[in-house]
């Protein structure tokens, strides 16, 4: 990677006025501390350093993105043609499952991360995240949250090459991918129902969980906490808010789910009664806790995107967001109102009239802030000068496709009318125009906006425009069919369908948009490859933007800025740059005792791989493998003794000089 | 950036613009034609170009664009059905006009204040916003979304609770024998039983149970009990309702109504008066029911359970009130032995000389009762000793349209009757390969029940040959 | 205890003591947790109130001490920040020592429920009511033995001879604040699981 | 903090310590206040009183139990407004979570033949 020349621009230390050696120093363990070291992988493993962590979050999304996308494909494949046979029911089950989840948790929700943790201590002139380990930690809690989540995968390839199979004390691994949607509706995840994939799934969700949660508490802490001087609340890039907003929603949302996967397991491995019937478990209560986090999860997936574009929108037209304040009022209430709406999801469970009609009002309520966003972002255009950029390219469809989205999202808000949607391909539809039409847009949009600024490399040529035409086409190609589909009564999470239900052509040409769709993202992998590879520097302002990220130099050093800035308006590097003289951004003086940056550790690293033995243990525990509770265990102690380690060792840390480079 | 990426980009967001435009008026044109002739209004001043776009959009959606298909929730044959629909179309219409709206602003906000080569225009005022427009748009959003709730809320209450409709009442319509006293003022009652991946039907106030084919009487209000034996299902018969869900642990109920009754027919008739009766508007109702209504409807389980969710559909037959009665006494009374004997004499046969029942359909029916286990699963009505319950009723499982769940279907489209070597065909592929037909299925493994687990008396396995599926498939099809 | 890394770069806006922010939106999370946890006791007691008399095993005694033990423990804990503030070591160690001491008598009292319940044939997989009290007082255990073990470490550590007044006694209200919101659960599950047992004829 | 050029802060003002005083008075009187409640509530549930009355009681004395404890103990009142938010609002989602259950669960449609247990 690009980043070793981060390590090129670092301050030459010789010119420092304390002739001030960076040598890694001892723990108060009396380890050495992975810092200033030659060896690349061990600096990219021991890294806190938020943005080498925000880059190491988008590319493993990425990579997830690229799997899920795959899983897609083959989906699509599949359903091409009414009762075609290419893959079989119970494979086709395992992919749609892990598509969802791969999609939500391993590629949205990091790719969101990663705009986080590159961009939210530069918007805000912070030098790190208030928990730079904690932030390390994250990361490879998600890692391995991945690695346990797709192990099955492992184990099916395996058995398909022969080299792994279901027999004597491996006897109990069936179904060894999970398969029962993702959102694990109980009583399919019970024992009686699925296998060894169900508490794959399980476990590594429950990873996850821990990572995000130490993720947006942290966010939380770094957002409120370390502001730079002059930079309000109400100053800070809507971005920031969006992080702020989606943080505090992950921090109450999760527990929801954590608790509900800890109830499926303790029924799974511990025989308690929560969800099995014959007990008196009620597996209507699965829905409710799932969805009571699942609701907030939406939100927790697209408003980073709103931010992105809120963000973006104003660059390319020369002028400040439209209704900043109601913008970001209109998130938060996003986000309240986000935990009052969960049946929505439920309405052909039987709620009762009074419940219904609450929820379908509440439902339509949270319309309005999401209108109140998109007026705003046309309100941002009128008027203004629009470039059109690669970034507002992928802006504009954005605003255009997350409208189709919430269109059909308030057709769903009519119970009755969602009677007839709920379960069906017109949901798919709904939910796909919200998540590629919208998100993926914004993440794309996010990318060719801020990936000059991370690696310091200019886009070269007009690759963007295509990839914008043949992931937008294939988009509406793949999913505007789906509506008609799902009103023609087309179930979802079917593996296959008869002929003479007039769903032939749809699906054909679903199938077809699939494939254009893939088109566009292989494109885009393309490109980004050849601006990593070619592209000319960047510059520090590139785009002539507005928000304090633009300040500093591309990439950022490791210390963001060199003296701490002093933030007088709203768009500070704008004000700074057209605005009067006394909005221009002044600096801190740092009095020479040069800047605070923390040490590197091992012990996240650690910690966080303990949770792969933890989650693979208890799978197969369940799975009736013998002596695996006590590799559950071991992988227990890992965690322990890592953040015990973590807590004892110190934070340490050491000065940098930059004020020489600076002059 | 250049000259013609600039006109290149252009293109490309007028592109996005008007093939959506068009794309979902599409939908909306196939309603009414008036509709049509607003639409062409509002498209009148686009260019040749954009015509084109149009035109391929068009021809795009036209080619697979049937909207009266089996399932369609578009053309709607009862009141739950057409009060979604209605719904629907309201949220249609009001998403179209803020669509319309918002995304011409978008659009014209895109195109008038693009950046021009050699713009020479001063810098963008740099204003914060403005809050009278704010307030104005979240009024408006607010305005709209009521127009979209109180007809919800309408509907919340119409399609939740079973009618107390007279004309629908057992009492009033039935003219079958013995219905208990109390219950000829109930609508008739219909409880439904999802299995993996099957559908049990049973009529309690009849004392008759069905599997996977539900037959109703048109026109009148039928109230459904939902239970599930194992994991989540979902009822959908879509031209007739939307969806409730069958979850175990919990009994769920909703109304379904093929077609109108007397009274809802004669206000979409205009004709004037609730109290308005006479033989001929009777006599018109039911040629409305006979020629609208009396049909055979698809329907499938809306929520993933399991390996074989996709095969898990089911039927519902509509018929008038007299073809009710005649079916329910057909399937109380069941069957008899193939050639006539009373059931006894046939066991005492089957027991002391089995090989004097010959025949196809004796021998199938001892393959029933014996090797292939069928009986310990499967209940015929008047056979006294196929009475397991673990497996659709197969009670006159010849008379139905389609087996395994309506995957293998063996119904003449044209005249609603049955293809005999078709339905022979999927009862021979269904007993040979069970396990392909439908994945997971208990039938074929049922830990050492299974007709896939068969053995012979040495242990081996011993599945069941062709010849033996070939007289066991002729005897389901006698069971009619 | 000390986890935060480079709190002093942040700048000017300093709102609030960093690692506290942290712990109390970790407590707004855990609100959540035993909420869920309470919630589904609660809804399943609910749902099936003649499926166990929990007064079979209940024993209203012992848990009205170890209640009563709890909240004493709440209150050496602010004893102990409070000394921990003022500097005095040795009023600390002495506090927090008896902190450790109640948790401990606590989790005895818990134990000797859990085991005595067992005996009585109220097991997790009994049936719902077994698996719903079992999972949210075993919960509350749980944290409460990570709060008695993390007390102990910030014992021995204060005789490492790098405490001081002003990062430790964060350290210290970190960890009281993480102790305080284990008891206030317990007030919560004292009255809705316990005793609202006991009142006559509420069911 | 490592800092090499940290300076240790003096242990604490005059002023800090006579705060920390006057807590430690507040505290005392709180925890026999709260010994005192949790006696009240054991009592109260042997008490001829009608249910609903001693319910609302013990809901009242439970929450200023629970109230007292985070205001006092954890110094919420002596703290900034920030975190009586996010721990509020964890606090009020979690209760409207709980009471929207509870309306949304009921007996009436509970399938009692499908469970086996009792």
């Amino acid at each position: 990677m690009s980043q070793t020349e981060t390590e090129i621009h670092a301050p030459s230390t010789i010119q420092a006025p304390k002739t001030h050696e960076l040598k890694p120093e001892r723990s108060q363990l009396g380890f050495m501390r992975p810092d200033h070291s030659k060896s690349v992988i061990m600096d990219w493993l021991t890294t806190v350093d938020h943005k080498k962590i925000g880059i190491m979050y988008g590319t493993i999304a990425l990579f997830f993105l690229l799997v899920g996308g795959f899983e897609a494909l083959i989906i699509r494949t599949q359903l091409a043609f009414p009762e075609n046979d290419l893959i079989s029911a119970q494979r086709y089950n395992q992919l749609f499952t892990m598509h969802g989840t791969t999609m939500i948790f391993l590629a949205i929700m990091p790719l969101n991360a990663a705009f986080f943790n590159f961009l939210v201590p530069l918007q805000i002139g912070a030098r790190d995240v208030a928990f730079p380990r904690i932030n390390s930690f994250s990361l490879w809690a998600f890692v391995a949250g991945a690695i346990v989540i797709n192990f099955g995968w492992v184990l099916q390839a395996l058995q398909v090459m022969g080299l792994f199979e279901a027999s004597g004390p491996t006897a109990g691994m069936t179904d060894l991918a999970p398969a029962m949607g993702w959102f694990g509706y109980a009583p399919l995840t019970g024992t009686n129902f699925t296998g060894a994939g169900t508490d794959f799934w399980i476990m590594g969700l429950q990873i996850l969980g821990i990572a995000s949660l130490s993720a947006a508490m942290n966010f939380v802490v770094t957002i409120v906490n370390m502001r730079a001087p002059g930079m309000k609340m109400m100053r800070m890039p809507v971005f920031t808010w969006m992080t702020l907003v989606v943080s505090l929603l992950i921090v109450f949302a999760f527990p929801a789910i954590t608790i509900a996967l800890g109830q499926l397991m303790f029924d799974r491995c511990f025989g308690t009664n929560f969800f099995v019937v014959a007990g008196g478990g009620q597996p209507i209560l699965w829905q409710h806790l799932f969805w009571i986090f699942g609701h907030p999860e939406v939100y927790i997936l697209v408003l980073p995107a709103m931010g992105i574009i809120s963000e973006i929108l104003p660059v390319f037209s020369k002028k400040p967001l439209f209704g900043y304040s109601i913008v970001v009022f209109s998130g938060a209430v996003i986000g309240f109102l986000g935990f009052a709406v969960w049946s929505h999801h439920m309405f052909t469970t039987g709620l009762g009239k009074v419940a219904t009609a609450a929820f379908s009002l509440l439902t339509m309520a949270i319309a309005v802030p999401t209108g109140v966003k998109i007026f705003n972002w046309v309100g941002t255009l009128w008027g203004g000068r629009v470039r059109f950029s690669a970034p507002m390219i992928f802006s504009l469809g954005f605003v255009w496709m997350f409208m189709m989205g919430g269109f059909s999202g308030i057709m769903h808000s009519s119970a009755p009318a969602d009677a007839q949607q709920q379960d069906s391909y017109f949901v798919i539809a709904h939910f796909h125009y919200v998540a590629i039409g919208g998100i993926f847009l914004a993440v794309v949009a996010g990318i060719y906006f801020w990936l000059p600024k991370m690696i310091g490399k200019m886009w070269k040529g007009n690759l963007s425009t295509w990839v914008a035409i043949f992931s937008t086409v294939g988009l509406n190609v793949t999913f505007f069919p789906m509506h008609f589909l799902g009103l023609l009564g087309m179930p979802r999470r079917t593996h296959t369908y008869l002929e003479g239900f007039g769903w032939e052509t749809y699906n054909l040409v679903c199938t077809i948009g699939a494939y254009i769709l893939a088109f566009g993202i292989l494109l885009l992998v393309i490109d980004i490859i050849r601006c990593f590879r070619n592209g000319e520097p960047a510059g520090n302002d590139p785009w002539d933007a507005r928000t304090l990220e633009w300040a500093t130099t591309s990439p950022p050093q490791v210390y963001n800025f060199a003296k701490t800035p002093i933030i007088p308006a709203r768009d500070a590097l704008w004000e700074d740059k057209y605005g009067p003289e006394n909005r221009k951004i002044t600096y801190e003086d740092d009095h020479g005792h040069g800047i605070h940056m923390p040490s590197q550790s091992w012990m996240p690293f650690i910690a966080a791989l303990g949770f792969i033995p933890v989650g693979l243990g208890m799978s197969l525990m369940q799975a009736g493998i013998p002596y695996m509770g006590y590799v559950a265990i071991f992988g227990l102690l890992v965690v322990g003794f890592g953040i015990a380690l973590w807590a004892i060792e110190g934070p340490g840390g050491y000065h940098m000089h930059p004020e020489i480079d600076a002059a | 950036m250049n000259n013609i990426e600039d006109i290149l980009v252009t293109r490309l967001v007028e592109t996005y613009f008007i093939s959506y435009t068009y794309s979902v008026v599409y939908l909306f044109t196939h309603q009414t034609t008036i509709s049509l002739y607003l639409v062409k209004h509002i498209l009148s001043g686009i260019t040749r170009c954009i015509q084109f776009l149009s035109a391929f959009t068009g021809v795009f959606f036209l080619g697979g664009c049937n909207l009266d298909t089996r399932m369609s929730t578009f053309v709607t044959k009862g009141p739950v059905a057409e009060t979604q629909y209605d719904l629907f179309m309201l949220t249609v219409w009001v998403t179209l006009g803020i669509f319309i709206a918002v995304g011409g602003a978008f659009a014209f906000a895109i195109i008038k204040f693009r950046e021009r080569p050699n713009d020479d225009r001063p810098m963008p005022s740099q204003g914060h916003g403005n809050p009278l427009v704010e307030i104005g748009l979240i009024g408006a959003s607010i305005l709209l979304l009521v127009i979209i709730a109180v007809p919800t809320l309408q509907g919340i209450w119409y399609t939740h609770d079973t009618p107390e409709d007279p004309e629908s009442f057992m009492g009033a319509w039935y003219s079958g024998e013995e219905l208990a006293e109390e219950e000829a003022e109930n609508p008739l009652i219909v409880k439904v039983i999802g299995y993996q991946w099957w559908w049990a039907f049973e009529y309690p106030q009849l004392g008759i149970t069905t599997a996977n084919e539900m037959v109703i009487p048109a026109g009148k209000v039928v109230h459904l009990e939902l239970r599930s034996f194992d994991v989540i299902h979902s009822f959908w018969l879509p031209r007739i309702a939307g969806k409730v869900d069958l979850i175990p642990g919990r009994t769920n109920s909703m109304w379904i109504q093929a077609g109108d009754n007397f009274l809802r027919w004669k206000e979409k008739q205009g004709v004037a008066g609730p109290k308005e009766e006479s033989p001929a508007l009777r006599a018109d109702y039911a040629a409305y029911l006979e020629e609208e209504i009396h049909n055979y409807y698809y329907g499938q389980c809306a929520e993933y359970c399991g390996d074989s969710h996709a095969r898990m559909h089911f039927r519902a037959t509509v018929v008038d009130n007299e073809e009710f009665a005649e079916w329910v006494i057909d399937e109380r009374t069941g069957h008899g032995t193939p050639d006539g004997k009373t059931w006894d004499d046939w066991y005492a046969d089957y027991a002391d000389n089995p090989d004097s029942l010959t025949g196809d359909l004796n021998e199938g029916l001892k393959l029933f009762m014996g090797r292939a286990k069928c009986a310990t699963c499967h209940v015929v009505k008047g056979n006294p000793r196929a009475l397991g319950v673990a497996g659709p009723n197969l009670t006159n499982v010849g008379s139905r349209m389609s087996i395994a769940a309506g995957w293998l279907n063996h119904r003449i489209e044209e005249d609603g009757s049955i293809d005999l070597k078709k339905q022979y065909d999927n009862f021979y592929k269904w007993i040979k390969e069970t396990d392909v037909v439908k994945p997971g299925n208990r039938m074929w493994k049922a830990g050492g029940g299974g007709i896939g687990e068969l053995i012979d008396e040495n242990g081996e396995p011993a599945l069941l040959t062709e010849d033996e599926i070939h007289k066991l498939s002729l005897y389901l099809q006698s069971l009619k | 205890m000390s986890d935060t890394e480079h709190q002093e770069d942040g700048h000017g806006s300093l709102v609030i003591n960093n690692k506290k922010l942290l712990m109390w939106l970790f407590l707004g999370s855990d609100c959540m947790f035993f909420g869920t946890l309470i919630s589904t006791h609660l809804i399943y007691r609910k749902l099936y109130p003649e499926s166990y008399d929990p007064l079979l095993v209940f024993d209203l005694e012992l848990t009205s001490f170890s209640t009563f033990i709890l909240l004493m423990s709440s209150f050496l804990m602010a004893l102990a920040v409070s000394a921990m503030h003022k500097g005095e070591l040795k009023s600390f160690r002495r506090n927090t020592i008896g902190v450790i001491f109640f948790g401990l008598i606590f989790l005895a009292c818990q134990v000797y429920e859990f085991a005595h319940f067992t005996n009585e044939g109220l097991t997790l997989s009994t049936n719902t009511f077994g698996s719903t009290f079992y999972m949210m007082t075993g919960t509350h255990g749980v944290h409460v033995a990570i709060g008695v073990f993390w007390l102990i470490c910030l014992y021995f550590y204060s005789y490492t001879g790098k405490m001081d007044a002003h990062e430790s006694a964060i350290d210290v209200e970190v960890a009281g604040l993480y102790w305080h919101f284990v008891d206030i659960v317990w007030i919560i599950i004292f009255t809705a699981v316990y005793l609202i047992e006991y009142i006559p004829g509420l069911h | 903090m490592t800092d090499t050029e940290y300076t240790p802060l003096p242990v604490a003002t005059d002023s800090h310590k006579d705060t920390e005083t006057e807590r430690y008075h507040t505290f005392v009187n709180l925890a026999l206040v709260l010994a005192a409640i949790t006696g009240i509530e054991l009592v109260l549930v042997y008490m001829p009183f009608h249910p609903i009355f001693i319910f609302t009681s013990l809901l009242a004395l439970s929450l200023f139990k629970f109230v007292a404890v985070v205001a006092w103990f954890m110094h919420l009142i002596y703290d900034k407004l920030i975190l009586t938010l996010a721990f509020g609002t964890g606090m009020v989602i979690a209760t409207g979570t709980f009471v929207a259950l509870g309306f949304l669960l009921s007996r009436k449609w509970v399938d009692v033949d499908a469970i086996t247990q009792f």
